[in-house]
């Protein structure tokens, strides 16, 4: 199973070297890949509808307890199916689509790159794996959308896809840390198990809140749905594929996935039915303002999902049921209407409702795959679709509480569908041609074969219902931990409420096709108040947050070297001041110190009136004069406690020092008065400070015992095994040699740094 | 401030207080001194000379350029300390010839290292002030 | 003989560096021998490295000077791990510097002084001492002056004037804390003062002694609010030495700050929760000062910071687990910063520019190119599997273990303006058509050099792509060795063992 | 003596870095230079300091009988003093090529670079 999922990353990195040959026609070789995916999928048939398991471990990063735990159960082999069979028509699909592109290898890297990580997601049994998987798609969707990557507005979408659905991978993330935690594995598989501790931990709200952040995102729920609507810039197959059969079901998956884990539970339950109503009524709504083909669809599909949401929230055996179903209706009938939208596109280059008509003059076999698509959106009998819509509607009416609203809401949204399915399937396709389209010419085989083949199985399945009934949609139900045993899928269950329901939407839905035609004028009506609209309020919080990171960046980053400086002393004196005053303890042995003598007062004296002069004197020469002065009192201090080397040392490199400005300042300008007296003020008191809280703290360390046991050693140990008299030489170039070692090479590169610096000119006509 | 008195004193001043610094560089183990300071006298005996003779009589009085001792100072270091490895003991251990050396006293690579500070300290010293007052 | 392996790559960058003085005016030979000498020093760093692996720390007492008496050097895993990195970074850079620095710095002794700085990176992580640490720090520091400033453009002064103040201010903070620790114990070994520290009845002393530290270090690692001069000057000089800059100084100081809080400073509750604070901050702020910028090498340099915070913050939540997050993202940052500024430099030489409004095309002028950058990049962003994720993993494990919801959010808060931040560069240099500039006259773009010196610029950037594709696939020996390391951070115990049992030989 | 020196030292510290926050450059390096002396002073009074027992061998003798200053600290103060050199006089020509570059002394006008470029 690991090579299954590999197949298509080996496949997208082998087009990196090899892309040249895939460019053009060849490029249909690669549809070979999720075809034989299928065929490998479909083996397994037998064994999962049995009730069986297949799991398939390989070891990773077990340090993290990560890794490629595969399982294949019904629901895990329902979404494999899709996501290979589909994934096949699309390829196909793409090979005519884009056969003149010049970037064709890379659109086909991109795309088995996602369907690999799209398997690997829906294979995972482990969370971290899953989110591993999980991220993977939102990247290749990234890539996919800003395939168009000339155009402004497909980059901007990808962004924003991106960012919301980074945001819901890294909620994923989260959950799936603390479910990790809690649950004590990875694995849904142990997780199921402890299901009950989980829902009593007091992380259970938390944990909902992350995997729904996770869910939601992906699934364009209601506020976050936006980015689906704009990741429709990609190419037709992208959106076929990607933004309305599997990407987007990752979410509707993992709360599936999740519903034995997590499920079952009042929160679970409410949240997803209150959330799944909102997006599936307001995404409805939307696809009545919109003339744009896929504006529609992508409208239509963000409903559907909010369908599954609500239905996976009700949690029920029949509602659970129906959501398998309508899983495959969805994705037969939307697939196929996107197909259909990408080749009306690709042959007319309108995709505008309002002018499209009578297309069926041009493409027959089009027009047949929009017609079967749209009666199966509908739920017009014999259709899958009227399946579906029979077990949602069934599963509602058993909801407890308030069902009146929930069907009000469901028939809604089912009449809107209704209508959006129709003027996406059907109207292009029915009417007079008008003159543009005369001359379109006929699309391929390539083109018009998979959307036949899709809806013509949708057909097939609503007749037959036994063939997916046993082998696809009870296994996913089983995996959900429900029995779906006496349940039948059949087209006709008696004249009963759900039926009436049925007559009603179709009665109005049609009605409204033929009353509520797309315009501009309902377009325009929209905009108005888009600025209320979820997009809106976000871009707006965003571009807020923008200019809040300006300030933030400005008042910290704000070019004055001075402001560094006493941000990081203020952050210095701040830590110890705090510290300092909740442990003071002051005790100073007086009677350890030296005296003190006359000569040093002098010398003290005399360092501190040269400070004092450096720091205050308008004259540049002065400063410098004043700092030899204090390097020789400083010199002098030397001398008193015993260090004659130090003394020596000071002095020569004093000497040096100022040489060296006396050298250079001789060009500089004179100083200038430039800080106010506040400036000087501030700046004193924070320099004051500074100084006396180093003043106190070596006044606490004098007041230390002390610990000479190293430089007893040194002083022991000076002649007899080093050989030197004096320690302090013996030191350097003995004990701690390493050290001069290094302090002469900072001298050396010091050197080289000055020799650079002066000498070392950029001019203009230097190579760059 | 270049007068015959100070130029011609230099003349002489320079190579006795050439050897001060050797003399002090070699005393450093038992007396206050070393390769530092060492270094330090040297270099300002060259800077001494220029002052008193110009740069560019300084510079053909040495003949090559003065950085050019920084590396030969860094590799005596380097070799001095890489010595001990030759007979398995670790980097920068000090090696002692048996016997003592009148003046000296006792030589070990210890000796050599000084000599390496010595010869980069005058080294860097000098590049840097003869960089500057060329430039100026 | 074994014992004196865990000097030898300081060693050979030594006499790299005095080797290529030697060679002053050859930039030919310098070229050769950089690259050569790197290709050795790796050699010898996985040596050592497998070495240590097999047998855990060694010590060895330089000047043979038995330990707390001498300079003790010591290769435990968390220091060899680092010069490992080090040796990997600067081969790549070497490479890299060899094609993409102009011949007039190349004379000026832009290797010998890089040589430096790699012997002051390695001495740094192999040092046991607590001044000579200083020694090692002021080695990086002048060496990262010297190449800042080398060329003296107007850009690379003003930042350089930054760079030097607050470096400058850093090291005396280093000294004063290293002065009162001194005042306080009598020692200067690492292990020594280990000991010495827990034994001090005046507990407020320690905390101030550990702040200044944390300051001192904090500067070198650019935490908030200490960091800035790190966007004041990373973008200034050449990509090449902003890449080892990125890639290195910055976790020169992380390094420290690990060493110091797991060695010298432990159990201090006040610290850990001021390193907490801190690392929170410095991922916000760098997230948002790298989100509004417009020069890649600022939008970089700013991720610098923000992903400093990662560091950091498994070091204030101090827990087995959160260390070694802390470490595994310290391995992955080195190899990916390193590569995101060689990736700048690459852009840069194609383009001629580095602002992102007048970047783009790349994707259509070169595809492989542009797959390639998306290496460094998304791994920077910790794309699963690549290498900046798994040490997220341990961060977040260690943050929800410690209910520390904060360090949670902040983390996950950077993750996701990362991304944000790497996609708009993407868009904007990769996918964005190509925008017409005038072309720079004396400009060496990219397409007119010849054959080798375009190796040069990619052979280093496929070679660290390749290392950062390994972190993250291979993520598993990354971690083993990140818990190995925490595990002997947490006990320090190993450390001082290691120290004090060797150097029983006294001098002959 | 050591309160007077504390105190010294203390306003070393402070005058170091008032310098340190004035906008002239050639300011900024004579506080670094400040700055410095005062850290040299500071581990050579935390080493604790004596008078007139300079840490040498006297003649004839093999180690020590009498008191001695701890060697330490002045060998650290060695090293850092040589250290300071070395970045001292880089930063006195870096100041002369940034005032010949940027041609101005003052600080705040070398904030281009902060800035978006």
């Amino acid at each position: 199973m690991l090579i299954a999922i590999l197949l298509g990353f080996l496949f997208s990195l082998l087009l990196v070297f090899t892309g040249k040959f895939f460019k053009g026609k060849p490029g249909i070789i690669s549809a070979a890949i999720p075809l034989v995916l299928f065929g490998y999928f479909l083996q397994f048939i037998p064994e999962i509808s049995a009730g069986g398991t297949i799991v398939h471990s390989y070891s990773w990063v077990p340090s993290f307890g990560v890794n490629l735990d595969f399982t294949l159960d019904g629901l895990s082999l329902l979404f494999s199916l899709m996501i290979t069979g589909i994934g096949f028509l699309v390829f196909v699909y793409t090979a005519a689509y884009l056969k003149n592109h010049k970037y064709l290898d890379r659109f086909y890297g991109y795309l088995s790159m996602f369907m690999a990580a799209m398997l690997g997601l829906v294979l995972s049994d482990n969370l971290i794996t899953l989110f591993v998987f999980w991220e993977l798609t939102s990247i290749s969707s990234f890539f996919l959308i800003g395939f168009n990557n000339s155009n402004p507005e497909s980059r901007k979408s990808a962004i924003t896809a991106l960012a919301i659905t980074g945001l819901g991978g890294l909620s994923l993330l989260a959950g799936a840390l603390v479910l990790g935690s809690v649950g004590g594995s990875y694995s849904i598989d142990e997780l199921m198990n402890s299901s009950g501790e989980i829902a009593a931990s007091p992380y259970y709200i938390l944990i909902a809140i992350l995997i729904f952040g996770a869910a939601f995102t992906k699934s364009a729920q209601f506020p976050f749905h936006f980015w689906l609507p704009g990741a429709m810039k990609a190419p037709t197959p992208v959106s076929t594929y990607l933004h309305s059969a599997t990407m987007v079901k990752a979410g509707i998956y993992l709360l599936m996935r999740m519903t034995p884990v997590l499920g079952n539970q009042e929160f679970w339950n409410s949240t997803l039915i209150i959330v799944g109503s909102i997006t599936m009524v307001y995404a409805a709504i939307h696809t009545l303002f919109r003339t744009d083909l896929k504006g529609i669809l992508a409208y239509s599909t963000i409903s559907a999902l909010g369908i599954l949401v609500f239905l996976i929230g009700q949690g029920t055996e029949a509602a659970l049921l129906a959501a398998a179903v309508f899983i495959v209706v969805h994705a037969l009938y939307k697939a196929t209407l996107f197909l259909v939208t990408g080749i009306i596109d690709h042959q007319t280059l309108s995709r505008d409702v309002t002018i499209l008509r009578g297309l069926r003059k041009v493409m027959l076999p089009v027009a047949i795959a929009g017609f079967l698509a749209a009666i199966s959106s509908a739920g017009i009998p014999p259709t899958i679709g009227f399946l579906g819509k029979e077990l949602t509607y069934e599963s509602t009416l058993a909801l407890v509480g308030t069902p009146l609203l929930w069907i009000a809401l469901i028939l809604i949204t089912k009449i809107l569908l209704l209508h959006a399915g129709f003027v996406a399937g059907i109207s292009p396709f029915i009417g007079q041609l008008p003159e543009r389209f005369e001359k379109t010419k006929k699309p391929g085989i390539l083109l018009w074969g998979p959307p036949i083949i899709l809806s013509v199985a949708g057909i097939v399945f609503g007749v037959f219902p036994g063939i997916i009934e046993g082998s696809l949609i009870k296994p996913v139900v089983a995996a959900m931990g429900q029995d779906a045993g006496d349940q039948h899928l059949q087209l006709w269950h008696g004249f009963n409420t759900v039926l009436w329901l049925s007559v009603a939407t179709i009665v109005i839905g049609t009605v409204l096709y033929f009353t509520i035609k797309p315009s501009q004028k309902l377009v325009k009506m929209v905009t108005r108040v888009e600025y209320i609209s979820p997009e809106s309020i976000i871009s707006g919080f965003w571009s807020l947050f923008n200019k809040f990171s300006s300030l933030w960046t400005r008042i910290f980053q704000n070019g004055y070297l001075r402001n560094y400086v006493s941000t990081i002393l203020v952050f210095l004196i701040g830590l110890t001041g705090y510290v300092l005053y909740n442990t003071a303890n002051f005790s100073m042995d007086f009677s350890t110190l030296s005296e003190i003598t006359v000569y040093e007062i002098v010398v003290v004296t005399i360092l501190l009136i040269a400070v004092f002069f450096v720091v205050f004197t308008r004259s540049r020469l002065a400063a410098v004069a004043s700092m030899g002065v204090m390097g020789l009192a400083i010199c002098l201090i030397f001398v008193f406690y015993s260090a004659p080397d130090l003394a020596m040392t000071q002095f020569s490199i004093d000497t040096l020092t100022v040489i060296l400005f006396v050298l250079v300042l001789y060009r500089l300008p004179r100083y200038l008065k430039l800080s106010d007296y506040k400036t000087r003020i501030r700046d004193g008191v924070l320099a004051l400070s500074f100084g006396s809280i180093i003043t106190i703290l070596i006044l606490e360390v004098l007041a230390q015992p002390v610990n000479m046991e190293i430089s007893e050693y040194y002083a022991q140990n000076a002649y007899l095994l080093a050989h030197g008299k004096n320690v302090v030489n013996v030191i350097l170039v003995d004990f701690r040699g390493s050290d001069t070692f290094m302090e002469i090479s900072v001298l050396a590169i010091a050197a080289i740094g000055v020799f650079g610096l002066l000498k070392l000119r950029l001019k203009k006509t230097d190579q760059r | 401030m270049r007068t015959i008195i100070l130029k011609t004193a230099s003349a002489y001043l320079l190579p006795v207080l050439l050897l001060f610094s050797v003399f002090i560089l070699l005393r450093g183990h038992y007396l206050p001194g070393g390769g530092f300071v060492g270094g330090l006298m040297a270099s300002i005996a060259f800077v001494l000379h220029a002052f008193a003779n110009g740069l560019s009589n300084t510079k053909t009085l040495i003949r090559f350029h003065p950085g050019f001792l920084m590396p030969v100072g860094l590799a005596l270091a380097f070799l001095s300390g890489m010595a001990p490895l030759m007979f398995d003991l670790p980097f920068m251990t000090g090696l002692w010839y048996p016997e003592a050396i009148p003046v000296i006293g006792s030589l070990g690579s210890a000796l050599f290292f000084d000599i390496g500070v010595y010869l980069v300290v005058i080294g860097v010293t000098l590049t840097i002030i003869f960089t500057i007052a060329d430039t100026i | 003989m074994t014992q004196q392996l865990v000097l030898y790559p300081l060693l050979l960058q030594l006499f790299l560096s005095i080797i290529l003085m030697f060679s002053w005016k050859r930039i030919s030979w310098q070229r050769v021998i950089s690259i050569l000498g790197g290709i050795l020093n790796l050699g010898v760093s996985i040596w050592l490295f497998a070495y240590i692996w097999e047998n855990g720390t060694q010590t060895i007492q330089a000047g043979n000077w038995e330990a707390p008496f001498g300079i003790t050097f010591v290769a435990d895993t968390l220091a060899v791990t680092l010069v490992l990195l080090t040796s990997i970074s600067g081969v790549a850079v070497s490479a890299f510097s060899a094609s993409s620095i102009i011949p007039a710095r190349l004379k000026f002794g832009y290797f010998p002084i890089f040589h430096f700085l790699l012997l002051g990176l390695i001495g740094a992580f192999l040092t046991g001492d607590i001044f000579n640490l200083y020694v090692w720090f002021e080695i990086i520091i002048i060496s990262s002056f010297v190449l800042i400033t080398l060329g003296g453009e107007k850009a690379q002064l003003e930042g350089a004037v930054k760079y030097f103040t607050l470096n400058i201010l850093a090291s005396m903070i280093f000294l004063t804390a290293i002065a009162v620790l001194y005042g306080l114990t009598g020692s200067l070994n690492m292990a020594d003062l280990s000991i010495k520290v827990a034994a001090i009845e005046n507990r407020g002393l320690v905390e101030i002694t550990a702040i200044l530290f944390l300051v001192a270090f904090g500067i070198k690692a650019a935490v908030f609010p200490l960091y800035f001069w790190l966007p004041a000057s990373y973008h200034t000089p050449p990509s090449a030495v902003s890449a080892i800059f990125g890639g290195l100084l910055t976790k020169v100081g992380v390094y420290a700050l690990i060493r110091v809080f797991t060695l010298i400073f432990v159990g201090d509750v006040f610290m850990q929760d001021t390193i907490l604070v801190m690392a929170i901050l410095t991922l916000i702020s760098g997230g948002l000062g790298a989100l509004i910028q417009t020069n890649l090498r600022k939008v970089f340099s700013y991720l610098i910071i923000c992903h400093i915070g990662y560091m950091i913050i498994g070091l204030g939540m101090y827990t087995e687990v959160a260390i070694a997050g802390t470490i595994f993202y310290l391995i992955h940052d080195i190899v990916v910063k390193t590569n995101l500024f060689m990736v700048g430099g690459l852009i840069y030489r194609i383009k001629g520019t580095n602002n992102i409004k007048s970047l783009g095309g790349l994707y259509a002028e070169y595809p492989r190119l542009s797959l390639l950058i998306a290496i460094p990049l998304f791994s920077l962003v910790g794309i699963p599997p690549l290498s900046g994720f798994w040490p997220k993993l341990s961060l977040l494990n260690a943050g929800f273990n410690d209910q520390n919801w904060w360090a949670m959010g902040a983390i996950l808060f950077a993750s996701l303006i990362t991304l944000v931040i790497i996609a708009k560069v993407w868009s904007n240099v990769v996918w964005k058509d190509k925008v017409e500039l005038p072309k720079r006259i004396n400009f060496r773009y990219f397409e007119n050099l010849n054959k080798t010196r375009k190796i040069q610029l990619v052979a280093p950037i496929v070679f660290l792509s390749l290392i950062s594709l390994y972190i993250g696939f291979g993520a598993e020996h990354v971690q083993q060795l990140s818990t190995r390391v925490a595990g002997e951070l947490m006990d320090n115990q190993q450390y001082i063992d290691a120290v004090f049992k060797t150097g029983q030989n006294l001098k002959p | 003596m050591e309160i007077v020196l504390a105190i010294m030292i203390g306003i070393l510290y402070a005058a170091g870095i008032y310098m340190i926050l004035r906008r002239s450059l050639v300011k900024l390096i004579l506080g670094i230079i400040i700055l410095g002396n005062g850290a040299n002073l500071l581990i050579f009074l935390l080493g604790r300091i004596t008078k007139g027992s300079p840490p040498i061998i006297p003649g004839d003798l093999k180690v020590f009988e009498a008191a001695y200053a701890d060697p330490i600290p002045q060998a650290l103060i060695l090293t850092a003093i040589v250290i300071s050199f070395g970045l001292q006089s880089f930063a006195i020509i870096l100041i002369k090529r940034a005032y010949k570059v940027v041609k101005t002394d003052d600080l705040d006008e070398m904030n281009a670079i902060d800035q978006d470029s």
